[in-house]
């Protein structure tokens, strides 16, 4: 019996390792056939939001924990990359910006953005670390459910209004632009970098996914739904849950500094509007759509809701909020397990339902049929 | 190091040619040689957007939701207003004007997409939009990498001169530096700075700072709220507390916040005898939403009111009230967005053809009399135009209690800046480019 | 000195009072109710908005009534806020009860839509609403008496909830060619709320001291609906069931407490304090769409500071609050300080943090610390029914 | 001294002043398997919450094999050797009984070592075996929010045994349990305790007899007294915290009343007719008024319900007149119904242990006789 499991296991997991590599395949080789630039830099971008997605779902779906600041990291992230870009451009002057406001020479903590392999570590080490220490301070004093949730959103105005009000520092609400910068003596906006970007954000989305679902199996995977459902009692079987939160946590914030670097170099720079109360809880919304504890549904959701966004507000601006919104109360209300959710349980019955069509119960005629009953009267004859 | 960048270039590039390849061979528009030589591409495609078909596109981008919608749909109504009338008068090149408009959202990232947007997917001729500087500052690089045009019909601060934007509204020395003067001469010489807590109310009082120091003004003190804050209570105190006995107060406050300080301020007891209030964001459709009670007494500065008296004015009020309703008013953003589509059509007149390098060249020079007077488009890409100051009154218009002569000659790179002391812009002398030393 | 003391507190108390009269409706419905209603704010913009129509009512009456629409907005805001309150808990909350991250998201998407709402509602719209509302609902009533579809049922339903929605939608639009129809009440500018003459001006104690007559007003307000609640919570038989459903839902069903009929009231009772506070904001601020967006996440921090359930907690914490953001915005701090060498790195941060916004910053930092500190707020709950 | 492995002295829990606790002072040995008893709000969940680290003491110190602690947190103290299984079964309702026992049973739970050691062989068996003695072996890869309830609380304290603990603590296992799952759990527990000490907090007495040998009972919130379940059960202190009312028996009626119910008891079980009649007929020997008897038959009921060898009972007799009512009740007793083999032979057992003189039993027969008969009409 055990072996026969595993085995359905293996093959449950090739499928899916196929499935990966085939989109991935897709993602590079096809999607720039069938898209012209302009849709094509949106899916990178969208791609890029897939991966915070799927941080957001390791901490919310996984193990319960609703962050409305993963603008934070999202941002750092961002001003990590286009710092360094900035430098680039500068040469060994210091970025324009800084004259308008009558700063002479670079604050101190621009200097290590300097070299690009500081910034790639930085780019996911700092937010890992910024959210293991605002994580550590929370999860320490056991606040939980929907403390943690006002609490992080209070982190993300106190994060916003100090890049935001900071000209002389990192250049306050204008943020720093991109498009002009350059890498590799490639100017980033043009078409080249941007595709090349384009690709990162393929191959980071597919590490990620890795990641998470390295995470999400085996023992650990367990403990962190264990810690969703009832944390409490894990403290009695001996677990610490605080670190375990930490370390997720910290995980999550790396991965959306990591989108958030991305984001930003395909979307012309990075503003303190990255850390608006309402981009982190779009996040959110995301994963629900696409649905929770199941992270194909991050990333299906992630490209659903900003697909249907971009067009959305194409076709009639002035009533996306409408749909935004009802999108909210349709996914909590209607359908709580989100897409991927819903197909994996009630689609089908549901559709029936709506139908009319009466399932067929299978019940026993008699007793003796039911398969339990059997095996039990096997035992019983075997002792 | 080098050699690591030089490989991972190698890396990256091949695989974009590789697939550049695979595009070209399905006609993809990718530009395969990569780099800064995205203008030639941009030009050919928009070229041939304007030249096909039977109307010429033209994109409209502006907030029609969030915070700035408030200030950004009144110019949406002026530039459709503006093409409505070109159309009726037979559009431009014998093609009737097709509007794409799309909504920035008040949110800048929205702005740069909806940029590249309506630039690649719609392919439109000229883009008309912004409001915020943080707005324009996100979408000039997407223009300089498409070298596309953005006419842009807002006050700005300045310092900025780029060869793919066209800046109808004022430059400082259009606004800021004359209410200053005007102010020191009649009102008092100690400056407290309100803003809001963005890039124009910044870098404005960085140049007021400078121009009172240069001409022996002081500034007792500045303070900036977060947008959309509205609790002014601790400036209030401070003013109080840095000009006891009153003084002038500059204020750049944005949206919002404005309705909240005036409020309070009279709250207060600080009225416009002993506190005037000088205002660079506040036009009439403002005042109508803080209230004239608050504002009654206090000053605004900005090329155009809807007071201004001139046949060309009188006409225009009458047709936006016509088209809007009897309840709107004018202000100096939309007569700003108003003149730009004028002038742009001109411009296009005068090139026969939308190519973006031609219309840029033929921009140049062109005259238009607007609403607020006789405006010239400079090879600085900002328009000299008349300066007022205005008292606001109980009906919530603007008594012009001071006017310039003649038109103003826009500065775009602030003098009194230290940086850009000396430095000028001009397009049209491909030697000279948006940031040069005056000799 | 002695002035400038009085004026300091006098102007952090009344900073308090706004955050308080904004946060005691949140205080009941997150307090009691354990639900999170990032809609508070939006419930507060619905009650600016009765606010200005009022006064635009007031208008027509002529100058004398209008020094007075404020004292028949209050009530009417109230209304209205706790009408839609009631509405909302019907439709939405209702489901979510005990599951306070999804009512989270839930009401987040209300505020979406109702801004929106205010942005772009117009003649046509409502006419638009109306019809979709009364097509649904009596399709449904008449699809249940006419025919016993069974199984079938749901489907109908559904194919109701369609063609309504696509009629509703259709007339709209078309009613939208009509420019007198299509024209939106509000648009999404903000509006102009002129508050009454007399509380336009401050009342001068002496020469150098005087107080904003509005602030005065919104202290008065606030501790008028602070003395109604407590009086209704503690007093009357509906506070009575009110807080026995809050401490045992099962219990108080089993004694026969209508609790659904309690949980609307409550929720009703919170929004319609929400419309308060949005009527008496107007006199501070501006009235647009995205009026409480600007209030929302500072009201949810007096009450956590506070400690959850606990009003007395929710008034400490909103004087404290707006005191110490008072202090440090107004730069009262540095003057405070001595300037000496000894502490100068201690004045240049307190001068750094002497802007408005950052000493937002400053609060925010100061309460997550504090909940280091006490992470059940000022007024923790205690006993074992806290845990599990 | 070492041999103790849980030592509490004068411990204080206050919630806003309520005492939950109140100066508690309570010790157990190695390897003993001990039952707390008590009514409802006792103090007894807040004990468990007091050792496994869940409530801080407001005073006192808790000392388990010798270590403090008091500051301690939950998980800290599991990995010292508690385990606690909780009064509605706290299981991980998205997990399978294997991943729930799996993550009980994994040794080393730190972050790091959870995330990269994969889960070792030995540990598997553990698992495994786990599975078959609490009967989920068929169900283990089912999610175990499809288990019923009884499975759910086998599960739990499965998870519990998983943990390897020194030292189990048991909040009312058998709660909502039908007869023989209660049965089974009971055998569960006793064989646990053979490797473990165990303390179990239980409100069935049935259930509580089938395992208990030192019983303590609390009550508000400190120890009422302590000993084997007879002596904790004759005492009428406990009687009262438990039936409320003061019972209307001194322990030297009881004393009698027992010996009188093993003599009723001697033949084994009895038709619930025949008991009745019984407990009628005694509870009428020792209460006037008819509800005073009722109730008391009912305590009895209670009371008796357990066998205790003569040998035991007689020599707690003092005076010679107890042991002739003893007598009295005996025969009565044994007259209730035809007296049959083994009723005779434990008669006789009786009378040999009292000892009383041959013409002295004759005489109260007769009496008992008489007197019986006229109550019986």
């Amino acid at each position: 019996m055990i072996t026969t499991k595993s085995v359905g296991k293996k093959r449950r997991r090739t499928l899916e390792a196929g499935i990966v590599i085939g989109l991935i395949l897709f993602l590079l080789f096809i999607a720039p056939l069938l898209l012209t630039d302009f849709r094509l830099g949106l899916l990178g971008r969208f791609l890029a939001l897939a991966i915070v997605a799927l941080g957001v779902d390791l901490i919310w779906g996984y193990t319960g924990l609703l962050s409305l600041g993963q603008g934070i990291f999202f941002a750092l992230g961002g001003y990590a990359f286009a710092m360094h870009l900035q430098l680039n451009l500068a040469g060994d002057g210091i970025p324009e910006f800084f004259g308008l406001y009558g700063v002479s020479e670079l604050p101190w903590f621009w200097q290590p953005f300097y070299s690009l392999p500081v910034t790639l570590i930085a780019i996911v080490v700092l937010p890992g670390i910024v959210a293991g220490l605002l994580g550590y301070l929370v999860f320490r004093n056991r606040i939980r459910g929907v403390y943690f949730s006002i609490l992080t959103q209070a982190m993300l105005v106190v994060f916003f209004n100090f890049f935001n009000g900071q000209q002389k520092l990192i250049n306050g609400t204008n943020g720093l632009t991109t498009d002009t910068t350059l890498l590799f003596g490639q100017q980033v906006g043009s078409d080249r970098m941007q595709f090349v970007f384009y690709v990162a954000t393929v191959i980071v989305l597919a590490l990620t996914y890795g990641l998470c679902r390295w995470l999400t199996r085996g023992r650990f995977g367990r403990l962190l739904i264990a810690i969703r459902d009832d944390e409490n009692r894990l403290r009695f079987s001996g677990y610490n849950p605080a670190m375990f939160k930490v370390l997720v946590f910290a995980v999550a914030g790396g991965i959306a500094g990591a989108a958030g670097a991305l984001y930003t170099v395909q979307s012309s720079g990075i503003t303190p509007q990255y850390m608006s109360v309402a981009f982190s809880i779009e996040m959110v919304i995301w994963v629900a759509v696409g649905g929770r504890a199941t992270l194909g549904g991050a990333v299906l959701g992630a490209l659903v809701v900003n697909w249907a966004q971009a067009l959305l507000s194409e076709q009639f601006p002035e009533v996306w909020l409408f749909f935004q919104g009802a999108l909210f109360l349709l996914v909590v209300t209607v359908l709580p397990k989100g897409i991927v959710g819903w197909f994996r349980d009630d689609a089908v019955r549901q559709i029936r339902d709506l139908l009319g069509i009466q399932p067929q119960l299978n019940t026993y005629p008699d007793l003796e049929l039911d398969p339990d009953v059997k095996r039990e009267q096997r035992e019983l004859a075997g002792k | 190091m080098t050699r690591i960048n030089r490989r991972k270039f190698l890396v990256y590039g091949s695989t974009a040619v590789g697939t550049s390849i695979l595009l070209k061979a399905c006609g993809g528009t990718s530009d395969t040689t990569g780099g800064t030589t995205a203008p030639a591409e941009g030009e050919a495609t928009t070229a041939s957007a304007g030249g096909g078909g039977d109307t010429i596109k033209v994109g409209i981008l502006h907030s029609l939701s969030g915070t700035m919608a408030i200030s950004e749909t009144t110019v949406v109504d002026a530039e459709e207003l503006a093409i409505k009338e070109i159309n009726a008068a037979g559009g431009v090149l014998g093609k009737q004007i097709e509007i794409v408009k799309e909504d920035g959202a008040s949110d800048w990232d929205t702005f740069a997409e909806k940029a590249e947007k309506l630039i690649d997917q719609d392919q439109v001729s000229v883009v008309f939009g912004c409001w915020t500087s943080a707005s324009r500052k996100k979408v000039l690089p997407v223009f300089e990498a498409k070298d596309h045009m953005l006419w842009y019909p807002v006050q700005y601060e300045g310092q900025e001169c780029s060869k793919n934007i066209f800046y109808t509204g004022a430059a400082p020395n259009q606004q800021i530096e004359p209410a200053v003067d005007w102010l020191l001469e009649n009102k008092g010489k100690d400056f407290f700075l309100v803003g809001s807590d963005y890039v124009f109310p910044r870098t404005a009082n960085n140049i007021i700072k400078e121009q009172l120091k240069a001409k022996g003004g002081t500034t007792v003190g500045e303070d900036y709220l977060p947008l959309g804050n509205t609790e002014v209570t601790p400036i209030i105190t401070k003013i109080k507390a840095a000009l006891p006995d009153g003084g002038v107060i500059f204020n750049s406050l944005n949206g919002d916040s404005n309705v909240a300080f005036f409020k309070q301020l009279k709250g207060a007891g600080m009225g416009p005898d002993k506190y005037p209030v000088m205002s660079v964001s506040i036009a009439e459709e403002e005042v109508r939403t803080i209230g004239p009670d608050f504002l009654k007494g206090h000053y605004a500065a900005w090329n155009y009111f809807q007071t201004v008296e001139s046949p060309e004015n009188e006409k225009w009020v009458s047709d936006f009230k016509a088209e809007y309703g009897d309840d709107r008013v004018t202000n100096d953003p939309m007569e700003a967005a108003y003149i730009m589509v004028y002038l742009w059509s001109q411009a296009v007149e005068k090139a026969g053809s939308t190519d973006i390098a031609a219309v840029r060249e033929a921009a140049y020079g062109q005259t238009f009399d607007a609403p607020g007077g006789t405006v010239t488009m400079n090879p600085n890409h900002h328009i000299s135009k008349i300066v007022r100051i205005g008292e606001i009154r109980e009906d919530g218009l603007f008594d012009i209690v001071s006017a310039t002569d003649g038109p103003v000659t826009p500065i775009p790179w602030n003098q009194f800046v230290e940086d850009t002391k000396g430095y000028a812009c001009d397009w049209s002398d491909p030697a000279k480019g948006g940031k040069y030393k005056e000799a | 000195m002695l002035d400038g003391l009085i004026n300091g507190i006098f102007n952090g108390i009344s900073i308090g009072a706004v955050l308080l009269i904004v946060a005691l409706g949140l205080a009941i419905v997150f307090g009691l109710m354990g639900v999170i209603n990032l809609a508070h704010g939006e419930l507060m913009m619905l009650g600016a908005y009765t606010t200005y129509v009022v006064q635009n009512g007031f208008k027509s009456f002529g100058d004398g009534a209008q020094d007075f629409y404020i004292l028949a907005a209050l009530p009417l805001s109230f209304l209205v806020a706790a009408l839609v309150g009631l509405a909302l808990e019907r439709s939405v909350i209702r489901l979510l009860y005990g599951r306070p991250l999804e009512t989270l998201l839930a009401t987040w998407g209300v505020s979406l839509i109702l801004q929106q709402f205010v942005r772009s509602v117009s003649w046509a719209m409502t006419f638009g609403l109306l019809v979709v509302c009364l097509l649904l609902f009596g399709g449904r009533a008449a699809l249940s008496k006419l025919a016993n579809l069974g199984p079938r049922q749901k489907l109908a339903n559904f194919v109701v909830l369609v063609l309504s929605a696509g009629i509703g939608v259709t007339l709209g639009r078309s009613l939208n060619g009509n420019d007198a129809l299509a024209k939106p009440w509000f648009s999404a500018r903000n509006v102009d709320v002129t508050a009454p003459s007399w509380l336009q001006d401050s009342i001068s104690v002496t020469d150098t001291l005087s107080f904003p007559a509005a602030r005065l007003f919104i202290i008065a307000l606030t501790i008028i609906c602070l003395v109604g609640t407590f009086w209704f919570l503690n007093k009357s038989a509906w506070g009575l069931r009110i807080r026995a459903v809050t401490q045992n839902r099962d219990m108080s069903a089993c004694l026969g407490i209508p609790t659904k009929r309690v949980d609307a009231l409550t929720f009703a009772l919170g929004s319609g304090l929400a419309g308060i506070a949005g009527c008496a904001v107007t006199l501070l601020g501006s009235v647009g769409p995205n009026l409480g967006s600007n209030y929302i996440v500072d009201a949810f921090m007096v009450v956590v500071v506070g400690g959850v359930g606990k009003l007395v907690g929710s008034i400490v914490a909103a004087l404290i609050i707006g005191i110490v953001s008072y202090i440090l915005g107004s730069g009262t701090l540095v003057l405070m300080l001595p300037s000496s060498e000894a502490i100068q790195p201690l004045i240049d941060t307190a001068t750094f943090f002497a802007t408005t916004s950052m000493a937002k910053v400053l609060v925010f930092a100061l309460i997550i610390a504090f909940l280091q500190v006490k992470p059940a707020g000022l007024f923790p709950q205690k006993g074992r029914s806290v845990e599990v | 001294m070492a041999n103790k492995i849980l030592e509490i002295d004068d411990l204080t829990v206050s919630f806003d002043g309520f005492k939950a606790l109140n100066n508690l002072t309570f010790s157990m040995n190695e390897g003993e398997l001990r039952v707390i008893i008590g009514p409802n709000g006792a103090g007894k969940t807040t004990f468990l919450d007091v050792i496994t680290g869940k409530v801080q003491p407001t005073q006192g110190k808790v000392r388990f094999k010798g270590k403090k602690l008091s500051g301690r947190s939950e998980h800290d103290i599991a990995r010292l050797g508690i385990g606690r299984k909780f009064q509605t079964p706290r299981i991980y309702l998205n997990l399978t009984p294997r991943e729930n026992l799996e993550l009980c049973c994994n040794q080393n739970k730190n972050v790091l070592a959870t995330l990269f050691k994969p889960t070792p062989k030995a540990e598997r068996r553990t698992v495994g075996g786990l599975l078959e003695t609490i009967g989920l072996d068929h169900k283990a890869d089912k999610p175990a929010a499809l288990l019923s309830h009884g499975e759910k609380q086998w599960l739990e304290i499965g998870m519990l045994v998983a943990q390897s603990p020194d030292l189990l603590l048991v909040d009312e296992p058998v709660a909502g349990l039908t007869d023989d799952e209660t049965e089974r759990t009971g055998q569960l527990l006793i064989s646990l305790a053979e490797s473990h000490s165990v303390i179990v907090i239980e409100h069935d007495m049935e259930f509580v007899r089938q395992i208990a040998r030192q019983v303590t009972v609390l009550h508000e919130g400190s120890v009422l007294c302590e000993g084997t379940m007879d002596q904790v059960q004759n005492d009428p202190r406990v009687i009262e915290v438990y039936l409320g009312t003061e019972t209307s028996i001194t322990p030297e009626q009881m004393l009698l009343l027992r010996i009188a119910a093993t003599m009723a008891w001697a033949d084994g079980d009895f038709e619930a007719a025949e008991q009745d009649i019984i407990l009628e007929r005694l509870s009428r020997q020792f209460a006037q008024a008819t509800d005073d008897q009722a109730t008391l038959k009912t305590e009895l009921k209670d009371l008796l319900a357990k066998k205790i060898p003569l040998e035991e009972l007689v020599p707690q007799l003092q005076t010679p007149a107890q042991r002739e009512q003893a007598l009295m009740l005996s025969y009565e007793v044994i007259g209730a119904n035809q007296i049959n083999q083994a009723e005779a032979s434990a008669y006789h057992k009786l009378v040999t242990l009292l000892d009383l003189p041959a013409e002295t039993v004759s005489r109260l027969e007769s009496a008992t006789m008489a007197h019986g008969s006229n109550g019986a009409s």
